[in-house]
């Protein structure tokens, strides 16, 4: 290496440091005050821009697809009836194609190039959690439509799935209430899963309930014979299922094959919805029992319509489920709100959350907004031989959101 | 004892199917030296095989028997059009006909998608094959499911077949010496270009029938491929190259070992396990269980 | 080259086997310092494999001392540091670089990480009189890969001297030649020879009457016969195994040992 | 830009040099190498600052990052012949390390970091994460844990001389291993989750815009270093030995070279720099997680080397930069046309022009070939 060129590598590289030194000097330090101010919202146009943020390609865009087509019916019912505050929603969809990084790039692309009033969307806790500090740094707002672990409450999200004690908590009294005295744990090994279960250990415990077994699949594996045997050889009550997808096919028939029924050993599934029944094949899953909170069959004027509407929308074959329905109601929570403070302003918008009701398919929801989760009730359903669920049980009135499981003595040492 | 008995069963399971995803792997890569990474695809179709077949056909027994040649013509012909097109281009490049073909797969992913949609699909067990024999009964009961059975019935089919053509046929013979000795080969008057076809479609033929037994156990879907793959070759490394035996004591060996741990501790903790098995073992044995011993240099 | 004793190659009871096969068996072979030995015999008979053993290529029992030093059992670079260099049947170059890149390379095995680290800001003076000994100097700086099959193979010869192995082991370096390339190398083999040990696997009976000091002739992995060429060729059992029991023609075919 | 020329190490191929770097032709490329780097420079430092809005700038960050995983690609595979498909292993190293300490950091002395709180089922920090408090730690181990981890797994394959199709399937599986490892462990590492949600960098606000642009800064500044720095080995004795490696280990075996060394060695700087790309990456994207280092990111980061130019420094790093940015605009807007499009030119590529995009340059304007370039 020539001494020249030496010397101007050295004086690149002090250059590039000074610069960066300059720079640096100029921002803001950890914990002091910092520009943690208010998503701008473009508010100028006849019409106000709303994000849309799904998987619509990668291993996620089957189920979240849906809630996509959901979201969009949602807003075109809205716009058919005037729009909030007098002015059109404009969907901007956003494709975060099952990768997390992506998901947090578009979601900072909707919130500071399109300047959206709010976003809808994400299905995996991972997304989420990957999106979270975009919107607390943006002073943005998320609109979360799947039901999930718990333990979480950020100021910049609204969670219109159930949270814990709105679906697990429910399904496990339930089983109490049936005479289960031991419980075999099974579940994808992801965060729903693995947290869910810290959650049954802390109720079992407090119940007198045995968990006798405990075992993760890695996401997608189709492998369960080892793990049914396991199930098998434990002879518990029942087994508590938190299996995602294709996963679910594999196990059932697997379970299937070593000789286990609904009627020795139920299965309670916190995954599956109408659409998995079909895929795994009704013969196998007859009996088993589900917690969700809306059913394609759950009674009401209000789901009538929205299935008569979303299947006249995309057809008579494609059914519905539990976190289309929370996505669809989402959308006209937010225009509630919207309406409520007479703003499309973050803190406005949240300011004004609270108390605001819907009439969804799935009965009455309000938000509440401590919390900013909303009630729901629960159900448990069974599935029969044809493939549908019916409801066997529900909880008398919307459950109140508690994510931090704060009124539950025994969840103490959770969070 | 009913547990070891039942884990064992599981874990030669577990080994069938390594065995079959591998088999068509031991002709391309074991003899050929070829690194088919849509090897796993050619599984795919054949999977999607039984999946129109059953479309078509009503009778689930019927179809996949029907899906059994079927899928072997269709992966094998997916085969020899990627020998022809790209892969004979590039013989004397193995790495860069690894990244090819992994080109190829991420290409028939995408085409199965457009064709058959993102979303999985399943094909029916027929009624023969989803029950189960109790071998012991009583308060654990040990059962064998008639699908894990056809499944390593199929296995042991397919592995005698393939030493009955590579031992007594011609064409066998064909193969070995085109395998051993090309320029000699060539020499002596076979056509190595039409032997590697064939040879080529023998092995993505297996893969189509380790697709047919793969929709027993679990779903059809595009990225089927991709979750074997890299098992299956593990299969073919651990064995050995260019030794049939070799890959059969491997996936039982690791199929065991996978059950067993499994059974032991978690479904990960096991992956992990055997995954360091292998280098542990290839540290002990870097060619695998059988080596091929050659004085030619690099 | 320093004016340092040369050493000599014992070898004694050197026995290899694959897998059941004996390649070698039994070898007992001394080279004597700056001799340039042939070793001929039929196809099979072991040479190649001998060749293997001393460089730590194949692994054998028995002894192989070179210099006072047992050469067998230690890892093929350790062999080479010790000075013993080998070319192979196919003349194997770094296509990729240039010639005085290979040369380079084979002169740098005792370098310091630090050294290799840098860039060559110049040719070394042993890489600069290879390139003359082997006549590659016009062609310095073409790549290997562009060199005809000849060139190639004086290029490998050049690479040993800028090693500075004190024993050469050459496995056919004139096979495809031409005639000039032939008399070329062998003239450079003497001169080689000279400062150092050469030992040539050959199958060339002309050449290795042309230039060879001393003969051995190895038959189905055993010493059949040593000597002067002229010893070598007289020797009854050396025409048996390798023309039956023909009288010698005047001329040997190029290629005798591919006959039965 | 044009390293090509004096990446031959010797002249322009007049014949008449005998040395490097004091013929005239070399003096000249020596030039418009400096040239070349200073334009990146203004490219990077002035030019993209100054016309990319703050969020076009974060992801430029990101494909910078790819770059210099793809960087360590063409040294350990360009110019080693060492498949690396499992790059991804050493990217999520250093991720994790650089995203433990920024936890740890936020949490605040003596603190448990919020996901811990959530998912742990211990009050007490694992131990292995105790020594990420220190900053000083934290750095050195981003590029040294990937680096060991590396020195390991090297030593023991290309001892054994596991090589070829051999190594790569290996280095994948290792890949995939870790990324199981860290699911099975939530509590500790996040799980699915990964580590999100970073408040501040080494003492600065995250969520300033400023700071932002700084760390974009620091990762193009690293990048350009990174360049250099193999650049240099490029050039170096040892890259041509490396070379030789590559095209004929045993050769070099009898020469008295120990060939696993002198792989081991591109390969643990490669996994240093992947390492390095993994922690800059946290900062600027907000995330670290096992989706980044399974199967299919690890060859992902071979893509973008492999239609650059796997053997061309320059043509790496602008490989993997555009294969990285094309993916986030085209594929939202054609995602099956894409994958077509991507697969397809990968594949002509490495089929039909295996010294990537790059040598295009030299076949258009007759240039004498790299004679380091390309071949397997």
């Amino acid at each position: 290496m020539l001494p020249i060129a030496r010397v101007r590598r050295l004086a690149a590289i002090a250059v590039a440091s000074a610069t960066a030194l300059a720079l640096t000097a100029c921002g803001a330090k950890t914990g002091e005050e910092s520009a943690n101010a208010a998503a701008t919202v473009d508010t100028s146009g006849d019409t106000i821009k709303v994000g849309l943020l799904n998987s619509l390609s990668g291993t996620m865009a089957i189920s979240e697809v849906t809630v996509r087509d959901a979201l969009m019916l949602a807003i075109e019912e809205i716009n058919a009836d005037g729009g909030v505050l007098g002015k059109q929603i404009e969907p901007i969809s956003e494709d975060g194609a099952s990768d997390w990084p992506t998901f947090a790039e578009k979601s900072e692309k909707l919130i500071q190039q399109d300047q959206v009033a709010a976003v809808f969307g994400c299905w995996t806790s991972a997304s989420r959690k990957a999106v979270l500090p975009v919107f607390e740094q943006n002073g943005s707002l998320l609109f979360y439509p799947v039901q999930y672990e718990g333990l979480e409450q950020s100021p910049n999200i609204f969670y219109t799935g159930a949270t814990t004690n709105q679906q697990i908590v429910p399904a496990l009294d339930y089983l109490v209430e049936e005479g289960v005295e031991s419980l075999y744990l099974v579940g994808s090994d992801y965060v729903f899963p693995r947290t869910a279960n810290r959650i049954i250990r802390a109720y079992a415990e407090e119940h007198g309930i045995e968990i006798v077994g405990e075992d993760y699949a890695p996401l997608g594996s189709t492998e369960f014979s080892t793990i049914a045997n396991k199930v098998e050889q434990a002879g518990a009550d029942a087994v508590f299922n938190t299996l995602n997808g294709d996963s679910n096919v594999s196990f059932f028939s697997e379970y299937a094959a070593t000789g286990l029924t609904a009627e020795t050993m139920p299965v309670l599934s916190v995954s599956i919805a109408e659409e998995e029944v079909k895929s795994i094949g009704a013969e196998n899953l007859e009996g088993q029992l589900t917690s969700w909170n809306y059913y394609q069959t759950t009674e009401g004027e209000a789901n009538e319509e929205f299935v008569a509407a979303f299947q006249e929308r995309y057809g008579a074959d494609r059914p519905t489920s539990d976190p289309m329905e929370a996505a669809y109601t989402s959308v006209y929570l937010w225009a509630a709100m919207v309406e409520e403070a007479g703003s499309f302003e973050v803190e406005d918008v949240r300011a004004a959350a609270d108390g605001i009701t819907f009439e969804a398919p799935e009965g009455t929801v309000t938000v509440d907004g401590e919390t900013q989760h909303i009630h729901k009730t629960a159900r448990i359903g069974r599935i029969g031989a044809d493939g549908l669920i019916t409801e066997v049980w529900s909880s008398e009135e919307p459950i109140r959101p508690d994510p931090y499981l704060r009124d539950y003595d025994w969840a103490e040492g959770l969070s | 004892m009913t547990v070891i008995l039942s884990q064992s069963f599981t874990g030669i399971s577990i080994g069938a199917v390594l065995l079959l995803i591998a088999l068509g792997l031991s002709l391309t890569f074991g003899q050929m030296g070829v690194i088919n990474m849509a090897h796993g695809e050619f599984i795919m179709a054949g999977a999607y095989t039984v999946y129109v077949v059953q479309k078509s056909i009503d009778s689930a027994g019927t179809s996949l028997l029907i899906s059994l040649p079927l899928a072997f013509l269709v992966a094998g012909a997916m085969g020899v059009l990627l020998e022809w097109l790209l892969i004979r281009r590039l013989y004397a490049r193995p790495l860069d006909t690894l990244l090819v073909t992994w080109g190829v797969s991420l290409m028939l992913q995408q085409l199965a998608r457009d064709i058959f949609g993102a979303p999985n699909v399943n094909a029916q067990a027929p009624s023969w094959l989803s029950g189960r024999i109790t071998l012991v009964d009583g308060e654990h009961s040990l059962t064998l499911a008639h699908s894990r059975l056809f499944i390593l019935g199929l296995a042991i089919a397919a592995v005698v077949a393939l030493t009955l053509t590579l031992r007594r046929t011609s064409l066998g013979r064909r193969i070995r010496a085109v395998v051993q000795h090309r320029d000699l080969a060539e020499a002596s008057g076979i056509a190595t270009g039409r032997v590697d076809r064939i040879t080529f479609f023998i092995g993505s033929g297996l893969a189509g029938l380790a697709g047919v037994a793969l929709t027993l156990v679990g779903p059809i879907g595009p990225t089927m491929g991709t979750n074997i793959i890299i098992d299956a070759f593990l299969v073919i490394v651990v064995g050995g190259i260019g030794q049939l035996r070799g890959a059969v004591i491997a996936a039982f060996a690791l199929g065991v070992l996978q059950a067993v741990m499994e059974y032991s501790t978690t479904v990960s903790v096991a992956r992990v396990t055997v995954l360091v098995a292998i280098v542990a073992f290839l540290q002990w044995r870097p060619q695998g269980i059988y080596t091929l011993r050659t004085r030619s240099l690099a | 080259m320093t004016e340092e004793a040369l050493h000599g190659l014992t070898i004694s009871e050197l026995r290899v086997s694959f897998d059941g096969f004996t390649a070698v068996d039994g070898v007992d072979l001394r080279v004597g310092p700056g001799d340039l030995r042939f070793l001929i015999g039929p196809n099979g008979a072991g040479k190649t494999t001998l060749v293997d053993a001393v460089t730590g290529l194949a692994r054998a029992t028995g002894s192989v001392r070179f210099g006072g030093r047992e050469l067998l059992g230690r890892p093929v670079h350790r062999i080479a540091r010790l000075g013993i260099g080998r070319t192979f049947q196919t003349a194997t170059v770094f296509e990729n670089l240039t010639v005085v890149q290979n040369l380079d390379i084979a002169a740098g095995a005792g370098r310091r990480p630090l050294t290799l680290l840098r860039q060559r800001r110049s040719v070394p003076p042993e890489v600069d009189e290879a390139l003359t000994t082997v006549g590659l100097a016009p062609h310095a700086h073409r790549l290997a890969g562009t060199l005809s099959h000849g060139q190639k193979q004086w290029l490998e010869i050049g690479m040993l001297l800028v090693q500075n192995v004190e024993l050469l082991l050459l496995d056919e370096p004139v096979a495809g030649m031409s005639h000039e390339e032939r008399d070329a190398t062998g003239a450079l083999l003497r001169t080689v020879a000279s400062e150092r040990t050469v030992v040539v696997i050959e199958h060339d009976m002309e050449f290795m009457r042309a230039f060879a000091s001393s003969v051995t002739v190895l038959h189905a992995g055993r010493v059949l016969s040593e000597g002067s060429p002229a010893e070598v060729r007289a020797d009854p059992r050396v025409q048996e195994v390798y023309l039956g029991h023909a009288p010698e023609r005047p001329t040997a075919a190029a290629h005798v040992g591919e006959e039965p | 830009m044009t390293d090509h020329q004096t990446e031959t190490g010797t002249g322009n191929g007049t014949g008449d040099e005998t040395t490097t770097g004091n013929g005239s032709g070399a003096r000249g490329a020596r030039w418009r190498l400096a040239g070349g780097y200073a334009a990146a420079a203004v490219l990077l430092f002035a030019v993209a600052p100054a016309v990319l809005s703050d969020f076009r700038l974060e992801q430029l960050a990101r494909y910078l990052c790819f770059a210099m995983v793809a960087v360590g690609i063409s040294l350990a595979w360009g110019r080693g012949g060492m498949l690396t498909l499992g790059q991804g292993l050493f990217f999520g190293l250093g991720g994790y390390a650089m995203a433990m300490h920024l936890k740890l950091a936020d949490a605040g002395p003596g603190q448990l970091p919020d996901f811990m709180l959530l998912y742990g089922s211990t009050d007490q920090l694992p131990w292995w994460w105790e020594p990420f408090r220190s900053p000083v730690v934290a750095i050195a181990a981003v590029f040294l844990v990937p680096m060991a981890v590396a020195a390991v797994i090297g030593f023991l394959v290309f001892r054994r001389r596991v090589r070829g199709a051999y190594f790569a399937i290996l280095s994948q599986a290792l890949a995939a291993a870790f990324a199981i490892l860290l699911i099975g462990q939530q509590a500790t590492t996040g799980g699915t989750n990964g580590l999100t949600n970073f408040q501040g960098f080494f003492g600065f606000a995250l969520n300033d815009p400023i700071n932002r642009r700084t760390v974009y800064f620091v990762i193009a500044g690293t990048l350009l270093a990174l360049m250099l720095l193999t650049r240099q080995l490029f050039l170096s004795r040892y890259g041509e030995l490396l070379v030789a490696v590559r095209d004929s280990e045993e050769r070099v075996r009898f020469l008295g070279y120990d060939p696993a060394l002198v792989k081991l060695v591109a390969y643990v700087v490669s996994a240093g720099m992947a390492g390095l790309a993994g922690a800059l990456f946290v900062p600027a994207v907000g995330i670290i997680s096992p989706a980044l280092i399974g199967i299919v990111p690890s060859i992902q980061f071979l893509i973008g080397a492999a239609i650059g130019g796997r053997a061309s420094l320059v043509g790496a790093a602008l490989g993997a930069i555009a294969v990285a940015w094309a993916q986030t605009t085209l594929s939202e807007e054609f995602p099956a046309a894409w994958t077509y499009f991507q697969a397809g030119l990968f594949i002509v590529v490495v089929a039909f022009l295996p010294g990537g995009l790059i040598s295009l340059r030299q076949l258009l304007t007759r240039r004498r070939p790299t004679p380091l370039g390309a071949s397997t």
